[in-house]
């Protein structure tokens, strides 16, 4: 049972590594801010939430899982927020 | 090499790189940037010195660890003084205080910034 | 597991420390106010981690302090910025 | 691997701090300060600090962020440029700042073991104060007087960046708004996220007692909330007259003093607890801080008021 939630951290985390190389990569690639703060927030995001996701079956009792939900949920929105400020005032 | 030894160099180099900011810049908010480096850094020998403390099942020595919360908590309001002092120093009407005092004497105006 | 996870949040560190260098060598000010988004993200996924390999719970208050505060981080330094980032806007237009 | 992280941690915050030295433009010198103290929260976690981390992530972030820029933003007009050294000089500053980090490095590679340390001392004392948590240990019953006079170090160094008024602005109100143009979306941020930040700062300040946090931690979020609700327009910054203002600064402050006087009475000393009661007083003061220092740390943000309150 442990072998296989540890094969399932391992797999969640690597996903979320992924997308964090993803969004440093469209970070470097992408041509003019709109689309670079895309990358950062999106991938970055999905990659944080994926880490979480991965480091659920870790954790010690649901309490401390719903704890690691929240974070994600914190970044979540203030992201969401901090893209449309960051846009506005670029435009 | 320990952890605490690592950061011990680490510490060491953020100290010289703050010092060498606090004699060399010469912007005033930018000496003050260099100087929260420099305290940067001594905060973090103390939590070297904490580190290697460890016992009696704790990851560090409370007592230096406790310092340095007091002690971060006073460098912001250091530096939220000195930013005020700076401030202060270099306001566009800062040489002629008794002439601007003159002119809105008696009257409750608005202070032209809001 | 733990070397896993301390391998993983070096990895995510080296793609901040990428993504850090680009932001702020950047000339266009509005690049830089992204600085505190990445930390904000990718700072709480390595604290995450941490808080698992080393079996210390209350690390997960860190990631959850630093969710919360990068945000507004990112608000202070729109503010900053914001007067700079226009004036590049409208030279950009010409 | 555990070593090969810390190693990359230390190669990029030194870099950022090298940076930060070096960079041209004020403003992103001051953002990269910020990026620095978000990192060393990072630090102190490695070197099993948590307290520590939770207090660098709270007023190394937003706090200071918001003071250095705002003022970086004011200072733009301003000729504040004062005189470059000249090269020789530089150098000669350059070696001996390197001697002086040579130095403190050979310290830290030459310390001896077995350390000196109070750990063993701390814990064996720590039933006493009721307290699960031997850092809060140490700020409210070992060392509370140190803790004591530097609440009352922030107010006074409040009242001197409040003796910065202009004349005209005496008793008047510090001016936020030059920070952030108000908009609907920071409006509405603003909206969002104190609920969730005041309930935040409780549990910090409650869990303090036997976990990592406390008054500080909690007391730096509130500030950071009430900074925020300011900034975006939808709370007005109150007077620096206001009598609940002044009242809530020295709340935290007069709450311990009395405490402590109390314990001349009921217990050992000066600042002592009753064992029984120890755990409630201490709460109940850093309750009271957190009120303080949430007050007198966003009003240091704040900064000298500028104008008067309109009517």
């Amino acid at each position: 049972m442990s072998s296989t939630m540890d094969a399932f951290t391992v797999l969640a985390i690597s996903c979320g590594a992924f997308f964090f190389v993803a969004g440093t990569i469209g970070l470097l690639r992408f041509p003019d801010v709109p689309t670079r703060l895309h990358a950062l927030t999106k991938a970055d995001n999905l990659g944080l939430g994926l880490v979480a996701l991965g480091l659920l079956p870790q954790v010690a009792g649901p309490l401390a899982a719903l704890k690691l939900i929240i974070v994600w949920l914190f970044a979540l929105i203030s992201g969401a927020i901090v893209t449309q400020l960051i846009v506005r005032a670029v435009r | 090499m320990t952890t605490a030894t690592l950061f011990g160099l680490c510490s060491s180099a953020l100290v010289g790189l703050g010092l060498f900011g606090v004699i060399v810049d010469p912007h005033p908010l930018r000496k003050i940037l260099a100087f929260n480096l420099l305290g940067s850094g001594v905060f973090l020998l103390f939590g070297v010195v904490a580190r290697r403390g460890a016992a009696a099942g704790l990851g560090g020595d409370p007592v230096p660890q406790a310092l340095v919360i007091t002690g971060i908590v006073v460098a912001f309001a250091a530096t939220a003084l000195a930013v005020a002092l700076v401030l202060r120093l270099f306001e566009p009407e800062a040489g002629n205080a008794v002439e601007s005092e003159a002119t809105s004497a008696g009257l409750e105006v608005d202070g032209g910034r809001s | 597991m733990p070397e896993f996870l301390f391998g993983a949040a070096l990895f995510i560190l080296g793609t901040i420390a990428v993504g850090l260098v680009r932001i702020l060598y950047s000339r266009q000010a509005a690049d830089c106010m992204m600085a505190a988004q990445l930390i904000g993200t990718g700072g709480v996924a390595i604290l995450l981690l941490l808080a698992v390999a080393t079996d210390t719970p209350p690390i997960v208050d860190v990631a959850l302090m630093l969710a919360l505060l990068a945000a507004f981080a990112s608000v202070a330094f729109v503010g900053g910025l914001q007067g700079k980032a226009s004036a590049q806007a409208e030279d950009h237009r010409k | 691997m555990a070593a090969a992280f810390d190693i990359g941690l230390i190669v990029l915050l030194v870099g950022i701090g090298a940076w930060m030295i070096v960079v041209r433009d004020v403003v992103v010198a001051t953002i990269i300060f910020v990026v620095f103290g978000l990192l060393m929260a990072i630090a102190w976690v490695r070197l099993s600090a948590v307290d520590v981390a939770l207090t660098e992530a709270a007023i190394g972030s937003g706090i200071t962020g918001t003071l250095l820029l705002g003022a970086a933003a004011r200072l733009k007009g301003a000729d504040a440029g004062g005189t470059r050294l000249s090269f020789p000089i530089t150098v000669v500053a350059a070696v001996l700042c390197a001697m002086i980090s040579a130095s403190l490095a050979a310290v830290a590679l030459l310390l001896t073991y077995p350390a000196p340390t109070l750990a063993p001392m701390a814990m064996q004392n720590l039933d006493q104060t009721g307290l699960g948590n031997p850092v809060a240990a140490v700020l409210f019953a070992y060392r509370a007087l140190d803790t004591l006079l530097e609440k009352v170090v922030l107010l006074l160094a409040l009242v001197g960046v409040w003796s910065l008024a202009p004349d005209r602005a005496w008793r008047g109100v510090p001016s936020l708004d030059t920070t952030v143009p108000p908009s609907d979306i920071l409006a509405f941020f603003a909206q969002i996220l104190p609920p969730f930040g005041i309930v935040f700062a409780i549990y910090m300040t409650w869990t303090g007692a036997s976990n990592p946090g406390g008054a500080f931690q909690g007391g730096t979020v509130l500030a950071v909330m009430w900074l925020l609700v300011m900034m975006a327009g939808v709370m007005r910054a109150p007077s620096i007259s206001n009598v609940w203002l002044r009242w809530l600064l020295v709340a935290g402050p007069a709450l311990f003093l009395i405490v402590g006087f109390t314990g001349v009475f009921i217990a050992d000393g000066f600042l002592a607890y009753p064992p029984a009661y120890a755990k409630a007083l201490i709460v109940a003061v850093e309750a009271a801080l957190a009120v303080s220092i949430a007050a007198t740390l966003g009003l240091l943000a704040a900064g000298p008021p500028e104008r008067m309150q309109q009517k």
